[in-house]
């Protein structure tokens, strides 16, 4: 259960489905720049709902065929140059969702359904483009046309926490949109801060925001495994790095020579 | 007293959520998110605002859905989009200009429009550009419809377009958008000639009113400290708060 | 938001459809024992997803006309007395259903589309009784039969909880179901053993499991709320208590007499 | 050595279990509940115990419908069902007996069985009442039927059946039930004297082993202090455990 952050990585196959978190979610870079370095390849990203450093440096690495999400983007620091080179260059096939959808088919999974209802998205391109989605009557009310969304079973979802114990357990707190992807995922890895010896289930108020072992396949402690990217209640994100890779990523040199620095050079790579 | 121009779109959209219970805010969006800190100031704390990605500012418990779930509840007053594009009919595009999937120009995309504007009763379109780039006759794609045929369920839908122009509000009727007021500098001709769609004009045109120095002390002070816990970046660029404020 | 019990469950309207939670749950006693001393009557009844005592005893009181649930049981108490005899004289509208039919149509509700599929059910006598389930092509494979609830929205969620605090945040840690049951009614009624100073969403821990104000329309502090039930990680059941009423509760004149000893008696009635 | 025949039950259920990663227990299931407590202390914690309504016995955090999720997403191997009445095709009663709605005989109701008997791979059925009234030919309501027709989505099903006679497998080819093992001091005739429905019987009828000291210690010990945190009142009516040991 408890194991290194390559180990974990290792676990994940050329061609899985991959969902990861929003940047200011469960943002696992250290883990994103480990699995550049193995190689991995041919993943199926799935953004939830969107995401932002992660999708493009796996992108821009040539990591991914395919990406579903909401959106991909670097906020502040403006929008994901190697994400939309790649759009540009049709190296990556698009699924454009949006976040509530994203969300409604991790939850179909969630319950073992085929299928879940969403109001909205009707007249919207999302629906021409999306060959998977489809437009129901809703049965309980005549002439009430409503989109039904397919389940979205991730093979993985890969995130970071702060916390975790020995038992497998992982505190994700308020962000429960990582319990939904480990519940709908085949597999979830996980990098987290620390481990705790106590067991988080024991306590009242750490057990509501847990998400239980019998979800987690894998867990490697990283500290500082978001940096760049901030961790909500811990440590802000590193401002002057994110400006530095957004800088070096419009070019498709620039970005290589950012792997070179912080990437395949494991020394700096967390 | 001297202002900037996104001063002048907080204190434009401010008025429009005055009243509410609960105003959410989502991606990409400090203007707005500033607009809804100061009215709830205004508000004396009754108005509600939930930021995105906010660690302080948001009551969210269950996720990222609950922000859509919450919404489809029916217990969101308010919510801001933008668009790449903008078109007459309200359509907005937030996935990319000339051709799909393989677009010249591509945006971030869709976020939460093709769901929140069809389940908030009051949707504020925003766009800081105001230009026929971005205000033009027809988006190329839709991310989510300004209006939706009688059968549809939409308890939502658009209410104004703030732009760095002017502020426009929309009339479900007739699907069109009619000139609520201009913005100081701006006259009705620079609008049309940077304006790709036909809209109303009435037959007196208001001008947006200015900040107030107590607008612009509040803008500088708490809510942008406030706003800057979410986007720094705007809070020290646009508001010049130090960093130690944020 | 801050209130007292009996402006508290004074809000219930005479037939009112009123979500309830278990007895290891949420269990509101002594909000159910004012509702008797209330005369609030013809309530619709939602055992999310199954009751005890709360049912039982508004039942044998006759405040209520119809009862939704996957079962009504006084556990090892044995058979709910009142309920048993409301069935077999056909005082109650009956609507039986499965634990996770209940879930599913409340999380309809919580998500604002009109139904939500479920697995199973199929060739249940449940699906011949229940007229307003129905049963579904899945939409994503052919010949694939599958059941379809429509939404349950209630009008009112009644439980207890631990601890509010005076933002009107209301902390129920693992019990999650109670958050369902706030994010899916109109209005949500709280009793709780403490209110506290500090801003529950304000403790990463405590946020975690806490329902936000935004759903919550009114609390009353009751210590004890939830006796003679127990409430977990406070509590224990008052066992012998329980027995007495289940002894007494066998006939209607011992109803009677449990309600006036312990119910409008209401000095012993918390 | 002297046992009770709850305890015989515990022992003859917990062999059922061996080898699976995940068994989850349902309501009013006492003796299922110590079964798996049971099983779990021989997997020497390999295997997750999952106890409704328990307090320590449970790892779920996400509420009520969590287990039902588990189940569906093909993370609980075993699971308990009763039945008011059960037949001989598994079909379940948990509703009751004599018509519908008025029944004559009343029981609590279906709680998850027409969902886990769909979804749970090893569906155990169990009665400590062995007789023609809960044995009966076809049940009065369905609370869950024991087979489906090939199209319709059932992973789960009935595995067996265990009451105070004797233990049943179900054959879901035939969809009947096949006498697996008879308990102490019952004979084939005893259970088809109280058994309503017919019934496979193999050429060698194995007797059911009686529990050992080994186990009734720890039945009597920490699987009952265990069971009690849930079950005080089976705990010391069956165990003879002293509530300050639950």
């Amino acid at each position: 259960m408890i194991t290194d952050l390559d180990d974990l990585v290792g676990r994940i196959q050329d061609g899985a489905s991959v969902a990861v978190a929003p940047d200011y979610s469960g943002c696992a870079m250290a883990a994103v720049r480990a699995l550049i370095r193995h190689g991995t390849g041919n993943l199926h990203l799935l953004a939830v709902p969107q995401a932002g450093f992660q999708a493009d440096m796996l992108i821009g690495a040539g990591s991914v065929s395919s990406v579903e999400t909401a959106a991909i983007t670097l906020g502040e620091h403006g929008f994901a140059p190697r994400f939309t080179d790649a759009v540009k260059n049709g190296r990556i096939l698009l699924r454009d969702a949006t976040c509530p959808a994203i969300h409604a088919g991790l939850q179909a999974a969630e319950k073992g359904i085929p299928f879940m209802p969403l109001r909205g998205i009707l007249g919207s391109d999302l629906l021409v483009q999306r060959d998977d989605w489809q437009t129901l009557d809703n049965p309980f009310s005549e002439g009430d046309p409503i989109v039904v969304l397919p389940a979205i079973r991730p093979d993985v979802a890969l995130f970071h926490a702060a916390r975790a114990d020995r038992q497998g357990n992982v505190w994700i707190g308020v962000r429960r949109e990582l319990m939904l992807m480990a519940h709908a995922a085949k597999s979830t890895l996980v990098t987290v801060e620390e481990i705790s010896d106590d067991d988080l289930l024991a306590d009242e108020a750490y057990a509501a925001g847990t998400i239980p072992a019998l979800y987690v396949s894998a867990i490697a402690q990283v500290r500082d495994g978001a940096w760049p990217v901030g961790l909500a209640g811990r440590y802000p994100a590193d401002t002057a790095h994110l400006s530095e890779y957004t800088r070096l990523a419009k070019t498709a040199a620039g970005f290589q020579q950012y792997l070179d620095e912080h990437v395949r050079n494991r020394a700096s790579a967390a | 007293m001297q202002y900037r121009t996104e001063e002048l779109l907080i204190t434009a959209i401010a008025p429009m959520l005055e009243g509410l219970a609960h105003v959410a805010v989502g991606a990409a969006s400090p203007v707005p998110g500033a607009a809804a800190l100061l009215a709830r100031h205004r508000s004396a704390g009754r108005l509600r605002v939930s930021i995105l990605a906010s660690e302080h500012h948001t009551c969210f418990t269950d996720g990222g859905r609950e922000i859509f779930d919450c919404a489809a509840q029916g217990r969101i007053d308010a919510f801001f989009l933008g668009g790449g594009q903008i078109d007459g009919g309200a359509n907005i595009n937030l996935v990319g200009i000339d051709g799909y999937p393989r677009s010249r120009v591509r945006f971030p995309g869709s976020f939460g429009s093709a769901f929140m504007y069809f389940v908030v009763p009051r949707v504020i379109l925003f766009s800081v550009e105001h230009s026929r780039r971005v205000m033009v006759p027809r988006v190329d794609f839709v991310s989510a419809p300004g209006t939706s045929p009688d059968r549809v369920y939409r308890p939502g839908g658009p209410y104004g377009l703030v732009t760095s122009r002017c502020v426009f509000r929309f009339q479900k009727e007739s699907a069109r958008f009619v000139l609520h007021s201009v913005h100081p500098g701006q006259s009705l001709d620079d609008i049309r000639e940077h304006t790709g769609f036909e809209f109303d004009v009435p037959a007196k045109i208001n001008p947006t009113p200015e900040p107030t120095a107590e607008e612009l002390a509040l803008i500088r002070g708490q809510v942008g400290a406030d706003i800057g816990e979410t986007y720094p970046a705007f809070a020290r660029r646009v508001l010049e708060l130090e960093a130690n404020r944020i």
